[in-house]
């Protein structure tokens, strides 16, 4: 597998969230709206990246039998970081993600590609898969945030263009459900054919 | 790497050396952005509620009894020496999903100049119409509030006899956003600020 | 040899009851009610009722045909039902494109996605409410008030349910006996003279269809009974304890959804258990919360929801509640 | 160094310390229990968890594979034989040699060459029809036409022709992993070796009755007479209760049967048109 | 006061067309085939040649073991050959193809008509009779009558149940022998009684028969220990463990036989048989059959020659209609449908029906809608709805759990159901595959 | 009365799974059969109780006093793994068919985002070690709840037929869609 391959099969293919159906909570919650889905998603893109290059830096020294713990305080600490970094300088969207920003730490793509990929791959193939993985995730983050924008808000990206309010069980619990059903279905339907 | 246990211990107490240092530092660096970005902000949702002032309102920040045993944090706003508004952090349990808080800011005179939703859970779409940014924002609600004296202007939404226009479809917000303004005038008004 | 025959396995007889004549025994248990609302809401019922049916019809159709490539399968009845008790659940003057989105969901949503008649775990006449209570609050909640046909479609002149009138007022601390005298009097609520969703007013033209429905044979009493003794019992038992704050159980069982949706709702036959055991549980469980929601929650009216949470267990009561089998089991080497 | 940064990795650390320990305790506790190689050996296989194989699914294959002495009855026919060897590598193992196959549908019944008797109309599912009688048709041994074959092939390499009633087979989508065969209650489907370019020669009847009643039932019955088995200059065709049988793996597909058959029972498929029919325009046979 | 079983049942329409119709005598036909398997069981060995010449009467193929009956021929003539050939289960299998000559019994039949209601044999001696004379239940499940009379170690018989309910639409054979061999029955009840040892015997009669109920009744007084207990009509009545539980109260357990509580039931044919065999050493090589359908000319109750041909019974009933679009052998609820007309009658033929083509055709099946009418309808108190859709999806483990081998196959699911499933069929489908399983497990 | 106020809220209106999102993954995957979902609720259950009982003892008397509560995150985590570990090992040595039944889940949960979330926003919300247990018990019911509820109705599922692209997870999430929506009746009861 070519490093471009590598890096895009995130994209569609084995997109986490659409395809391998992980980190479903944080996808859910923070996709009320395109940009919101975006900051969580390039949150998790950089603990992926930042966990996935020092777990292939480490995967030598780490006997087998504490594999697991090691790697949570690998990500725990990026997530860590993450969240002070934002709590500092982007306050208001801190407050949106509010604890599914710690939540990242459990997040079974972040865990899943250490242990399925970092721990057996080189620095640089991690460091691509873990970029892939994150934009392909933020990516799902941010069609279904705009899906649910779209439907629920009748705006895009905060910029209205309908006037008065959309369907408003989209920016709602329910509507989260429904629409992340139906994009992976579709989604199911295009990587069939 | 073999698993014994002087290797697990030691490997994993070597990451947690090296996680924690670098946590350690991040927090240093971050610590200051952090609490500034903190103040900021309590200090924007006073500027929105009080006329214009000068003097640094978190310091002299104190507390009033609201007369339902409990109390509310009075930020006085001041230019120069003079008192130019107070701003009350307000709350109220009655909101469709519970909690809400406010920043209420009153003129000396009792007249409230602005309010301001600092935390909520209303339902998106509706009770959210009453807080600046909300889905759709309707600034009207706020603004019929605004340079009314609760003295003479009862917090009360029309169904329940008063002025109050309530949001269509957001009664409870609406009442509940009265009762949050009428708890911040209780302590303006016990405190005897008035 | 003369002729070519059949075969087939036994039984060779088959009764004639057929599902098409159940769905359109339920409908002709709705048309009463139906007739009242147009009584009582004039152009808007007819409107709503038209809109809501065609759409229901044609969301399973173009789904069939073109989504899902199978055999359509509309003139089974089932969708023009779900299209019926749809408009009965929405204010007579709701705008045409939000009762399109509720049939699309009803539909689409509800049924087609769990694989069509006979799949869906609940209700989709109610999901397609609920999705519309929720996503358009204002214009579900603006109840026409019955003025036959003295007013146009879109320009009805709206008010308050008699219960959201209850329930506002009971918070706001008026006492029962003060409300009483907004709201119409048990007669006219028994008949249907009230604002509300046009097919729920009318307390005496749904009992009307019910009791077709059950010397039809096409549903049995235990549910739609259990729902209102339930309801009855506690809204009694509040009232008992304070009739300054709670309402009598009468009214409670005269106004909102709740004959509709005991009778006709809760009874639909995908989404209520298969046993009279847990029928009854079934009942038991939606006329309590529907109490809970009615006197403690935020919403005035709580039959649909109460139905929809209930039909979600109906799954675990076919499960754990089986027909009584015939002779003990016993263990065989 | 301020002291909360000391304190984070004071505190860290001890904590590191007592999962370390913990974890060794632990770890002392469980050994091991899986082989490490099934989780590699489910990796190399298709995962289509289609039970081809006669597992419930891939892993528990892969499970039957590492346990497994040699790989004698364990062929992944999805994979087919790149994957068995992909395997034997992961195994250190000799792959045995797996000639790929095709499935055949042994039956000809259409509604020309087969007469009504009667009409099914009970449930549709072969199954069922079989547990009731003999068939629509005369022949008790053929397709009974409901399609539970191409209902239970997961690769959609099945289809039921409207006009002849027959279920037909996509060689190109046919991966032979029986999952029909087993649904047939007639086992009329065969596995069978899969010549170059698809070509294939079987006897498409599975009557056992004799000539008369097999030939009254159906016009391309095999009606037992033997005439393909003298013919067949390497023993590939044998006779057993009045139905002639050709063993794919010995069968070189010289075509010297097809002629003999009286009541054309044996079909070619795949192969060139021996002489252009005068029916036929010319040009429609070079093209 | 009319009793009945407690759960389920329906009420299809009941069309005894043919209740006012005495029983006729068919002439003897000039061929007949006889099948060697018309019992549950082995089948029976062939002990005739091609070219035998036999008489009526007269053994032609031997039981092979305990579960297995005996076959006598029905006719005298010569056996013309013996081949597999299509019989009433639409498979092929071994039978005995004789051409008639005359009439002609072996000397040990007792062919007066008088009735002999003393009983010289002994219980041995009976269970013996029954035995040789290929005696078989004739209510449709043919089990070979000799082990039903024979209670196993361990087991005890206090209670004989007569099976005249006749619950199927159409059929009236029972209800015509109740009529015309009344006496005959009841000595043969008295048969079954003495063989299994028991003080009291029950008949149970649907109240749809009033004058078969007043006729035994009557005839019952002369009898000691016999009762008839008249039974509310609702099909499947005659189901044996629903039977038990109406007359008796008792509940035969799951997968149970009804001796376990302490019950034997026998078909009122099956006691005329008795009958037949121990008074008058008679085989089972006739019995009565119903021929009827709407458009069916002469409806009636014929007594035939086991082998006889089905069509030349249609023939007797006045040819078939030509609007026929299915004949079915049995009763319309549990009855098999007939691929082709040219098969024999045997031993487990209760009745012909003749549906026109409008008739014939199942409906359209529609969606299940859980509208639970199959439950309420089961009498065994199963969800049909349940193990047909597991059967169908081929989960049998749970379709096991949901005891699927309980159901009896009466039909009433799909008799009610207004989607028209074939709901039965995939429980039959089910049930098979569950009990091959279980025997699997067995043999594991 | 508050403490029942805080049970109804954290089961029925506030719904971990349905209105909080925390726990979806386990809610997906482990909602098969109704006997594994049953199994896992109390698994969930148990380890939700006690995991938020240490973790609210350790922020209380460790993290506050040493001015590193930014360590949270991280300490949470390692201890609620641990913890797991722990439980799974005592459960094996006591009881074999408590282990059988619930133990088996124990590796699924650490992972599970209710156990750390729950931790997480008792410290958030400022309750007391009383009021934080009955939260996280609730808590954990209402996700055994929706739990139990979606198995019963995939149970059912598997005998209809579903459109081939909804099968699986979109035909699960669709109708965890419907449920939030019915539950979202319960709003304002607290």
């Amino acid at each position: 597998m070519s490093q471009m391959q590598n890096f895009t099969k995130g994209f569609l293919k084995e997109n986490p969230i659409l395809v391998l159906v992980l980190g479903t909570c944080p996808t859910l919650a923070t996709t009320s709206s395109a940009m919101n889905g975006l900051g969580m998603g390039f949150a998790t893109t950089f603990v992926l990246i930042g966990s996935n290059v020092v777990i292939a830096l480490m995967k030598n020294i780490i006997p087998d039998k504490v594999r697991i713990p090691a790697f949570i305080v690998v990500i725990a600490t990026f997530v860590t970081i993450v969240d002070l970094v934002m709590q500092a300088y982007v306050p208001s969207l801190y407050e949106t993600l509010g604890i599914f920003i710690p939540l990242i730490v459990v997040n079974c793509i972040v865990l899943g590609r250490a242990e399925a990929y970092a721990s057996k791959n080189s620095v640089w193939s991690s460091f691509v898969d873990g970029a892939g993985m994150g934009l392909g995730f933020t990516g799902a983050l941010g069609v279904l945030g705009a899906v649910r924008e779209i439907l629920g808000s009748g705006s895009i990206a905060g910029f209205k263009f309908i006037e008065g309010d959309g369907i408003l069980v989209f920016i709602l619990a329910p509507g989260a459900f429904i629409a992340l059903g139906y994009l992976i279905a579709i989604v199911n339907r295009i990587n069939k054919a | 790497m073999e698993s014994s246990l002087r290797n697990m211990v030691l490997s994993l107490t070597l990451i947690s050396l090296g996680a924690s240092a670098g946590l350690g530092f991040v927090y240093e660096m971050t610590k200051a952005p952090i609490e500034i970005t903190a103040l900021n902000k309590k200090l924007n949702a006073i500027k929105q509620v009080v006329p214009e002032f000068t003097n640094n309102p978190n310091d002299e920040m104190f507390m009033l009894p609201t007369g339902e045993g409990d109390s509310l944090e009075v930020y006085p706003a001041k230019k120069g020496e003079e008192v130019v508004g107070y701003a009350v952090r307000s709350y109220t349990n009655n909101g469709f999903s519970g909690y809400i808080g406010f920043m209420v800011g009153f003129t000396p005179d009792g007249a409230i100049y602005n309010i301001n939703v600092l935390e909520h859970k209303e339902t998106p779409g509706l009770g959210t119409k009453m807080v600046p940014g909300g889905t759709p924002e309707k600034p009207e609600f706020k603004d019929q509030f605004k340079g009314k004296n609760p003295a003479e202007f009862a917090l009360k939404v029309k169904k329940d006899g008063g002025p109050v226009d309530a949001i269509t479809a957001a009664t409870i917000s609406s009442r509940a956003f009265c009762d949050g303004v009428q708890r911040a005038y209780n302590a303006f008004e016990k405190g005897g600020l008035k | 040899m003369s002729n070519i025959l059949n075969v087939s396995p036994s039984p060779h007889r088959q009764s004639a009851e057929t599902t098409r004549k159940l769905m359109y025994g339920v409908v002709i248990a709705l048309l009463p009610a139906l007739a009242t609302s147009i009584w009582f809401f004039g152009m808007g019922a007819i409107i709503v009722t038209l809109v809501s049916v065609f759409a229901c019809v044609a969301t399973e159709y173009i789904i069939q045909k073109f989504i899902l490539k199978t055999k359509p399968s509309i003139s089974d009845g089932s969708a023009v039902v779900t299209g019926l008790l749809l408009a009965f659940n929405v204010p007579s003057n709701l705008p045409v494109y939000i009762i399109i989105i509720g049939a699309i969901v009803s539909i689409g949503v509800a049924k087609m996605t769990f694989g069509g008649l006979g799949n869906n775990p609940f209700n989709p006449a109610l999901v397609g409410r609920v999705f519309m209570l929720i996503s358009f609050p204002v214009q579900m909640t603006s109840w026409p008030l019955p003025q036959g046909f003295n007013t146009g479609y879109a320009d009805a002149v709206t008010g308050a349910t008699p219960l959201a009138i209850m329930s506002e007022g009971i918070k706001n601390g008026e006492t029962v006996s003060a409300l009483m005298e907004k709201v119409p009097t048990h007669l006219q609520l028994f008949y249907g003279y009230m604002g509300g969703s046009m097919g729920e007013i009318a307390a005496a033209a749904l009992i009307l269809g019910g009791i077709y429905l059950v010397w039809r044979k096409i549903i049995t009493w235990h549910i739609p009974v259990t729902i209102l003794l339930t309801v009855a019992a506690f809204t009694g038992i509040l009232w008992g304890v304070d009739p300054t704050k709670y309402a009598d159980p009468l009214f409670h069982l005269l106004t909102g959804g709740i004959m509709l949706g005991a009778i006709f709702m809760a009874t639909d036959y995908v989404t209520s258990p298969m046993t009279a055991k847990g029928m009854v549980i079934y009942g038991i469980g939606i006329g309590v919360i529907t109490v809970l929601i009615r006197v403690w929650g935020a919403y005035p009216e709580g039959v649909s929801f109460a139905i929809l949470i209930m039909n979600a267990f109906v799954p675990l009561l076919n499960m754990y509640i089986k027909p009584k089998r015939f002779g003990k089991e016993v263990k065989r080497g | 160094m301020s002291s909360t940064v000391l304190l984070t990795i004071a505190m860290l650390s001890a904590l590191g310390l007592l999962a370390a320990v913990i974890l060794y305790f632990v770890a002392q506790k469980f050994k091991v229990i899986e082989d490490p190689r099934i989780d590699t050996v489910t990796e190399a296989l298709p995962g289509a968890n289609c039970g081809g194989c006669g597992y419930t699914g891939c892993r528990a294959f892969a499970e039957a594979l590492v346990k497994s002495t040699s790989f004698e009855g364990l062929n992944c026919p999805v994979g087919g034989a790149e994957t068995m060897a992909k395997i034997a590598i992961i195994l250190d193992r000799q792959p045995l040699a797996v000639e790929p196959k095709v499935a055949v549908v042994r039956c000809n019944g259409t509604p020309d060459n087969a007469t009504r008797t009667s009409y099914y109309d009970g449930a549709v599912s072969c199954r069922v029809a079989h547990a009731l009688y003999g068939g629509q048709t005369g022949c008790q041994y053929g397709c009974l036409g409901c399609g539970d074959c191409v209902e239970s092939c997961k690769f959609d390499a099945m289809y039921m022709d409207p006009v002849t009633e027959l279920p037909v087979i996509l060689d190109d989508k046919c991966v032979a992993c029986g999952a029909c065969v087993k649904a047939c209650p007639r086992n009329i489907i065969e596995l069978r070796k899969r010549n170059k370019k698809d070509r294939k020669i079987f006897i498409s009847c599975m009557n056992k009755d004799k000539g008369g009643p097999a030939r009254k039932a159906c016009k391309v019955a095999c009606i037992g007479c033997g005439k393909c088995v003298k013919v067949c200059p390497y023993e590939a065709i044998t006779m057993e209760n009045n139905l002639a049988f050709i063993d794919s793996t010995k069968c070189k597909l010289c075509r010297k049967c097809a002629p003999e058959c009286p009541t054309g029972a044996i079909l070619e498929i795949g192969f060139p048109v021996k002489e252009a029919k005068p029916a036929e325009p010319a040009d429609a046979a070079v093209s | 006061m009319f009793k009945t079983f407690p759960k389920g049942g329906i009420h299809p329409p009941e069309n005894k067309l043919t209740a006012d119709k005495p029983t006729a005598i068919l002439p003897v036909p000039a061929q007949v085939t006889v099948p060697v398997s018309q019992h549950i069981g082995a089948p029976a060995t062939p002990v005739v040649e091609k070219g035998a010449v036999v008489r009526a009467g007269q053994l032609i193929a031997q039981a092979k073991g305990f579960v297995s009956a005996n076959i006598h021929s029905p006719v005298s003539g010569k056996v013309s050959k013996i081949d597999t050939v299509v019989d009433t289960t639409g498979y092929k299998q071994t039978a005995i193809v004789i051409d008639v000559e005359g009439d002609e019994w072996v000397e040990t039949v007792d062919r007066s008509a008088g009735l002999v209601k003393d009983i010289t044999l002994s219980r041995e001696q009976i269970i013996e009779r029954c035995q040789q004379c290929g005696l078989v239940g004739l209510g449709g499940a043919t089990f070979p009558t000799h082990i039903k009379l024979t209670v196993p170690a361990g087991k005890k018989c206090d209670m004989v149940i007569i099976n005249g309910v006749e619950c199927e639409p159409y059929l009236t054979s029972d209800h015509r022998l109740m009529l015309e061999k009344g006496a005959e029955v009841l000595t043969g009840v008295s048969i079954i009684k003495k063989a299994l040892g028991v003080e009291s015997v029950i008949i149970g009669i649907e109240a749809n028969k009033p004058d078969a109920i007043s006729n035994l009744t009557e005839l019952a007084k002369g009898f000691e220990g016999i009762t008839v207990q008249p039974l509310k009509v609702k099909y499947p009545q005659g189901g044996e463990k629903q039977l038990i539980k109406a007359c008796t109260g008792r509940e035969v357990p799951s997968g149970g036989l009804p001796l376990d509580v302490g019950v034997v039931v026998q078909n009122v044919g099956t006691a005329f048989a008795v009958y037949e065999a121990v008074q008058k050493n008679k085989p089972l090589v006739e019995r009565v059959v119903t021929v009827t359908g709407k458009s069916v000319k002469n409806p009636g109750n014929f007594q035939v020659r086991i082998g006889t041909p089905v069509s030349a019974l249609i023939e007797a009933a006045g040819g078939m209609p030509d609007d026929t679009g299915k004949v079915v052998n049995g009763g319309p609820m549990m009855g098999k449908a007939l691929a082709i007309t040219d098969v024999p009658v045997t031993k487990g033929t209760s009745g012909i029906i003749l549906f026109p083509a409008e008739e014939s055709k199942r409906a359209e099946v529609l969606p299940c809608i859980r509208c639970g009418k199959c439950s309420s309808a089961c009498a065994m108190g199963l969800e049909p709805w349940l193990i047909s859709a597991l059967s169908q999806k081929g989960m049998f483990e749970k379709a096991e759990q949901e005891r699927i081998t309980d159901c009896m196959e009466c039909g009433a699911c799909a008799y009610i159901c207004p989607a028209k499933r074939p709901l039965l069929d995939y429980i039959r489908l089910g049930k098979a595959t569950v009990i091959r399983m279980a025997r699997e497990r067995i043999t594991k | 009365m508050e403490y029942i106020l805080l049970i109804i809220s954290a089961i029925f209106v506030n719904n971990v799974v349905l209105a909080q999102f925390l726990g979806v993954c386990p809610f997906l995957g482990v909602s098969n059969k109704v006997s594994t979902a049953i199994g896992m609720s109390g698994a969930v259950t148990f380890v939700i109780v006690l995991a938020t009982m240490v973790t609210y003892l350790i922020h209380v008397y460790v993290l506050i006093p040493l001015g590193i509560t930014f360590m949270q995150t991280i300490t949470f985590i390692l201890v609620i793994a641990a913890l797991v570990q722990m439980v799974e090992i005592i459960l094996k040595k006591i009881s074999q068919p408590l282990y059988q039944s619930l133990g088996i889940f124990l590796p699924l949960i650490t992972t599970n985002c209710a156990v750390l979330g729950v931790a997480i926003l008792v410290i958030k919300k400022n309750y007391n070690l009383a009021e934080g247990i009955v939260y996280g018990g609730a808590t954990a019911i209402g996700f055994g709840l929706a739990l139990v509820i979606m198995a019963g109705i995939r149970e059912q599922l598997e005998l209809a037929d579903i459109p081939s692209g909804m099968k699986g997870v979109p035909i699960s999430l669709v109708t965890a869609g419907i449920l939030a929506l019915a539950f979202m009746g319960f709003a304002g009861l607290v």
